[in-house]
């Protein structure tokens, strides 16, 4: 099943041509990588796909970018229900200034989705999602910050997952994280896959290896290479995917 | 006493190692020790009136200066009035253009914009004071139908457009201070803007704001020459209290239209100077605080809580 | 629709920003609508023939000699304030005490001016005394612009310099301050500004009426424009059109002090990349 | 950009700055001391050392107009003379005379007994010039009062006004309107104050009302008058303006009512007039520039400036020198 449809997306920022011509689809319930060194484009193309770039000043994005069938780029669809939709979560953990409770309820007070089920048990379905739950049951009310920086991109994790979203987006999202805190997100994420398609920015080669399905590779700004993990990692096409996986630049 | 000793000799062993510093040091603490001498200098000479007058100094409502009677209250709530005035006027004006140039101009605009209105917080006072008597009081007085502008209320709007470039100054600066990483935060979860500046922005910049109006405050209070010329300078609270279309005779004020009257040494010299006491203590208290409020918040944000 | 919500939700947010706009142009159309009542020529006659020129000049010594004593006065603490100062309970205190002189109403200033500088030290009326009474209102300016300009110092660039064996003191005056050079000329340009239009602090020590010519020593009072304007208005009481020329001046004057300093700092932001 | 390009900017930008803006001061330092230097002329004699000697005054906002206007124009009539004019009160000049900080303190009252006793314990002799004549004129706007229907006033009456023993016109007299008086004063300290209220309100140990608005100067008063409403108040006779009803005042019950004017102030029957003095620590030196210059306020064109001013020449004439 496709879930992201990318077709021709040019993107500029303030007048550089960073993404060019980039089509691709992902598939549902697959973890879908997007690797290559910095300054690629990758994290552009990811937040092209909840449509985070518009809050940069001078950004123009040209081409279309199909989920469930949709162009979200068509001008009629309704960009906070699509960020709702398409969760994100950053390269640096970015809990915000309130409690633990508040920030997984964060969402779903303002898209007033705790209809039925109550707040409460939102927040602790969301955690226990994280395997958050156990750790931090005894003091939700205390400020997010108190958590370590893995706890807290887990933290980011569940408040994403709270207004049920169908896709997640990762920014390199263990960058700012020690080795078990990875090992820990990484699992996560396998898990995470089984229900929501998820698109992972890394620029670790290993890491894609580990927890992809699908892996693209970009190179300034052009997509280079994409299929399914294994193929690409055993049998490269391009020359320059080889080299950028054998480690000769990156 | 134990601080002091160590302070001491390690400031002498400081002097053989680096002269320079000890220079440095003493720059820095010029503030200090003038904040001293003026505390120093303006309690002494202020000393008379607490000590003939004692607390009815502070609370008694009569300041008559042929009477040699000095009871400040009229004043000091004159100066309350028309600084409360000020900040309501003031605080929505500025806290608003504050969050429209930071989160919702465009960026282009912002730093015209910004920059023409911290052009407004130096322009003097009394340019300020003398279009408030030409311009602003005559329009109070037509369209309140009183005989003078020169009213609390006039004082009061011209302290809030003195006002207004701090509060969106040092608000806008505050506010510019909120991580970028707490808005993705809230617009990748599919926040609106307005949801955002709502829940992310205003709450986490709220104390910083809070420490701006002080500040704007703390000004305003000690505001002399513009609201000298427009506040009627009455010795009197009005009747009722609340009633912003009379004359009041703010601290400031009254010290410099009497200021050249009084003889050096003269009770009424002193009383001016008690006036000049109770202003420093005020400021200082209102100061302290807004620093506070700011040191306490970043102390949350590192996460301490 | 939302986003036609939020639109006209952030339209009324904009009422105070364009009442704030209003304002300023309002302020300003009032005070140009007396630019066809100067005379210029009045900007370079003396007081003695009804002009303004001692007073402009007056200002000017008043605001040179108050910078003179701020300014490094206020660098030097400001660079023992970020480069030396040990974290501790004194370096605390004098942050504070900083602030608090800031906050000090201009007039509880012009009292401790009087009765201290005029009277203690007794300088009399004079211009040295409105040099040390001005130079307290900008001393915390000039620090906490100072401050922030040799903040933004890379760290890089000192230790490269602490690196080649350069003693600290050497590294300030090498490195530090010529880089942080720019902010610090505009905190003392904002500190001018700050304090080229106040009155209150030079009403009872340093400004009279009328006399002969600009002061020949520190020691002798001086005109003033703010001054002036004060005393015309609300001693003497003259008519607002016979002042509106000093008026005039002293907001252009001191408008185009701060716009100096504006454009100075934008025009090395620029220049200076690790400012971003 | 490197640092040492920077470097050298920022550093050449400050010298440059601080040159110019010294060069600047020089030049206009100079260009300022050589326009005010006035023309030579004689009208004293020649040998003496005051031409270049230096003075100043302090004290009263009234005498300051006259000070100020006659500063100025005896600077330009001798170029090396220096005359510095402070402001302050009538206070002020008494207390900076008895202090010996100036050379002419300036007054719109008689000095009081505190000042005397203060000024003979420093050995100081409290010296008065009357330059000019005033009368302070009690003026109410003309809903109270006007030149069909004039008001006339005893002092005590007056009094009772400002005290606030009368709170209403109709208690003044009957037929005024039944509306609260609104009083207007000057400050304390103000000569003007002072010579109205030795003359309303000390007889009768009446205090003034602290509902009174208080202004902090003559065309202050005025302006509040001419557009307040059923308010009183009081002004030097240079300020009357035809806006304002002026009350006729006699001084007691019995005696004629007088409207003020020049000869009945000159005449001493308009009941509240006064002198403004300059004042000196003793007779000032013969041939001093304080003598000089209390001498020029005293000549045809010192009192020329008097009466440009709004106050009333001296009904004597001094000759000069």
């Amino acid at each position: 099943m496709v879930k992201v449809d990318i077709r021709q997306l040019n993107v500029w920022l303030k007048g550089n041509h960073v993404l060019k011509d980039i089509t691709l689809t992902t598939k549902e319930n697959a973890v879908t990588a997007i690797m290559g060194p910095s300054g690629c484009g990758k994290t552009t193309l990811l937040r092209a796909i909840n449509r985070m770039n518009e809050i940069i000043a001078g950004c123009r994005t040209t081409g279309e970018l199909y989920i469930n069938g949709r162009n979200i780029y068509d001008g009629e669809t309704n960009v906070y229900e699509l960020r709702r939709s398409v969760g994100m979560v950053f390269q640096k953990p970015n809990p915000l200034p309130k409690s633990i409770f508040e920030n997984v309820a964060f969402g779903v007070k303002i898209h007033k989705m705790a209809n039925g089920e109550s707040l409460a048990s939102i927040v602790e379905r969301s955690l226990k999602e994280v395997a958050l739950w156990e750790e931090v049951k005894e003091r939700l009310n205390d400020s997010a910050f108190s958590l370590s920086g893995g706890q807290q991109q887990r933290l980011c994790i569940a408040r994403a997952l709270a207004v049920n979203p169908e896709i997640i987006l990762l920014d390199e999202p263990c960058s700012a994280l020690d080795p078990i805190a990875t090992a820990k997100i990484e699992a996560l994420m396998r898990k995470l896959a089984e229900k929501y398609t998820v698109i992972i920015v890394t620029h670790n080669v290993q890491q894609a290896a580990r927890v992809s399905d699908y892996v693209a590779f970009l190179y300034l700004g052009e997509l280079v290479e994409y299929g399914p993990t294994k193929h690409v990692f055993e049998n490269p096409q391009s020359k320059l995917t080889e080299r950028y996986l054998t480690g000769e630049f990156g | 006493m134990g601080f002091r000793k160590r302070g001491m000799s390690h400031f002498l062993k400081r002097l053989k190692a680096e002269p320079v510093e000890v220079i440095l040091f003493l720059c820095a603490s010029s503030s200090i020790i003038f904040l001293f001498l003026m505390l120093l200098f303006i309690a002494k000479e202020g000393a008379q009136a607490f000590l003939t007058f004692g607390i009815n100094f502070i609370i008694g409502s009569v300041w008559e200066t042929n009477l040699d009677l000095y009871g400040a209250f009229p004043l000091i709530y004159g100066s309350l009035m028309v600084v409360a005035g000020a900040v309501v006027i003031a605080v929505p004006l500025g806290v608003v253009t504050a969050i429209f140039i930071a989160e919702v101009l465009p960026f282009s605009f912002r730093d015209l914009i910004k920059s023409l209105i911290e052009l407004l917080a130096s322009v003097p006072s009394i340019i300020y004071g003398f279009v408030g008597l030409l311009f602003i009081a005559p329009q109070v007085a037509r369209l309140f139908g009183i005989s003078s502008g020169t009213v609390a209320l006039t004082a009061s709007i011209v302290l809030a457009i003195m006002s207004i470039p701090t509060i969106v100054g040092v608000s806008g600066e505050v506010i510019a201070a909120v991580p970028r990483d707490f808005k993705d935060a809230a617009l990748a979860l599919g926040a609106t803007k307005w949801q955002t500046i709502k829940s992310v922005v205003i709450p986490t910049a709220k104390s910083g704001i809070l420490a701006s109006i002080m500040l704007g405050f703390g000004r305003a209070i000690g505001e002399t020459v513009a609201v000298l010329m427009v506040a009627g300078n009455v010795a009197l609270i009005p009747t009722p209290p609340w009633n912003y279309l009379s004359p009041v005779y703010p601290l400031t004020a009254t010290i410099a239209m009497q200021m050249g009257e009084a003889a050096v040494g003269s009770l009424e010299y002193s009383a001016l100077f008690g006036l000049g006491m109770i202003l420093f203590i005020v400021t200082f208290i209102v100061n302290t605080l807004a620093d506070a409020i700011v040191k306490r918040e970043s102390k949350f944000r590192s996460g301490v809580k | 629709m939302s986003k036609v919500r939020e639109k006209v939700l952030f339209a009324f947010l904009g009422i105070p920003t364009a009442i704030c706009l209003g304002v300023f142009f309002w302020l300003a159309s009032v005070l140009l609508s007396g630019f066809g009542t100067i005379k210029w020529n009045l900007l370079t006659a003396s007081v003695l023939n009804g002009g303004y020129l001692e007073m402009i000049v007056g200002s000017a010594y008043l605001l040179l000699g108050a910078a003179g004593i701020a300014s490094p006065v206020g660098v030097l603490a400001a660079i023992y304030l970020v480069e030396y100062a040990p974290r501790g309970r004194l370096t605390r205190v004098i942050d504070q005490a900083i602030n608090n002189l800031a906050g000090v109403p201009s007039i509880v200033i012009g009292l401790f001016g009087y009765t201290f500088f005029c009277r203690q030290l007794g300088l009399g009326i004079s211009l040295a005394a409105g040099w040390f009474t001005l130079s307290l209102m900008m001393i915390p300016i000039v620090i906490r612009g100072t401050e922030e300009a040799v903040r933004m110092v890379p760290n890089a660039f000192k230790e490269a310099a602490l690196a080649l064996g350069a003693s600290k003191w050497r590294t300030v005056r090498s490195i530090t301050a010529p880089s942080a050079a720019p902010g610090i000329i505009t905190s003392i340009l904002l500190g001018i500004a700050r304090v080229a239009g106040e009155t209150a602090a030079i009403l009872f020590t340093s400004c009279v009426l009328v006399t002969r010519g600009l002061p020949k020593s520190p020691f002798e009072p001086v005109m003033a424009l703010a001054f002036n304007l004060f005393v015309k208005i609300v001693a003497l009481g003259e008519s607002p059109d016979k002042v509106f020329g000093i008026a005039f001046i002293l907001f252009l004057m001191v408008i185009s002090l701060a716009a100096a300093a504006t454009a100075f700092r934008i025009y090395y932001r620029r220049r200076q990349p690790w400012l971003k | 950009m490197s640092k040492k390009a920077n470097k050298g900017i920022s550093t050449i930008a400050a010298i440059a700055g601080m040159l110019s803006l010294l060069i600047i001061g020089l030049v206009a330092g100079y260009y300022v001391n050589a326009i005010t230097a006035g023309n030579q002329t004689s009208e004293f004699e020649e040998d003496s050392s005051w031409r270049t000697a230096s003075i100043t005054l302090s004290g009263s906002t009234t005498v300051l107009p006259i000070a100020n206007a006659s500063a100025i124009a005896m600077m330009n009539k001798y170029s090396g003379v220096t005359i510095t004019v402070q402001g302050g009160g009538s206070g002020v000049g008494y207390s900076n005379i008895i202090d010996g900080v100036v050379d002419i303190g300036m007054a719109s009252r008689d000095p009081k007994t505190t000042e005397i006793t203060s000024a003979q314990s420093k050995g100081v002799n409290l010296w008065l010039h009357p330059i000019a004549l005033d009368a302070v004129c009690v003026v109410v706007h003309p809903s109270v009062a006007n030149s069909s229907h004039s008001l006339n006033l005893t002092l005590q009456d007056v009094g009772k006004i400002f005290a606030g023993i009368f709170t209403y016109w109709d208690e003044v007299e009957a037929g005024l309107p039944h509306q609260p008086i609104v009083i207007v004063v000057r400050e304390p300290g103000s000569g003007t104050r002072g010579t109205f209220e030795e003359y309303t309100m000390h007889p009768w140990n009446y205090n003034v009302t602290t509902s009174a608005s208080v202004q902090p100067s003559n065309p202050a008063v005025r302006t509040k008058i001419e557009t307040t409403p059923y308010s009183i108040g009081y002004v030097s006779f240079g300020f009357l303006s035809d806006s304002m009803h002026v009350v006729s005042l006699a001084k007691e019950a019995g005696k004629p009512y007088v409207y003020p004017t020049i000869s009945s102030i000159a005449k001493g029957e308009y009941p509240i007039s006064r002198y403004l003095y300059l004042i000196t620590n003793g007779q000032p030196k013969s041939g001093s520039l304080a003598d000089r210059f209390i001498d020029f306020v005293r000549s045809k064109e010192g009192q020329q400036i008097v009466e440009a001013n709004g106050y009333l020449k001296l009904p004597y004439v001094y000759p000069a020198s």
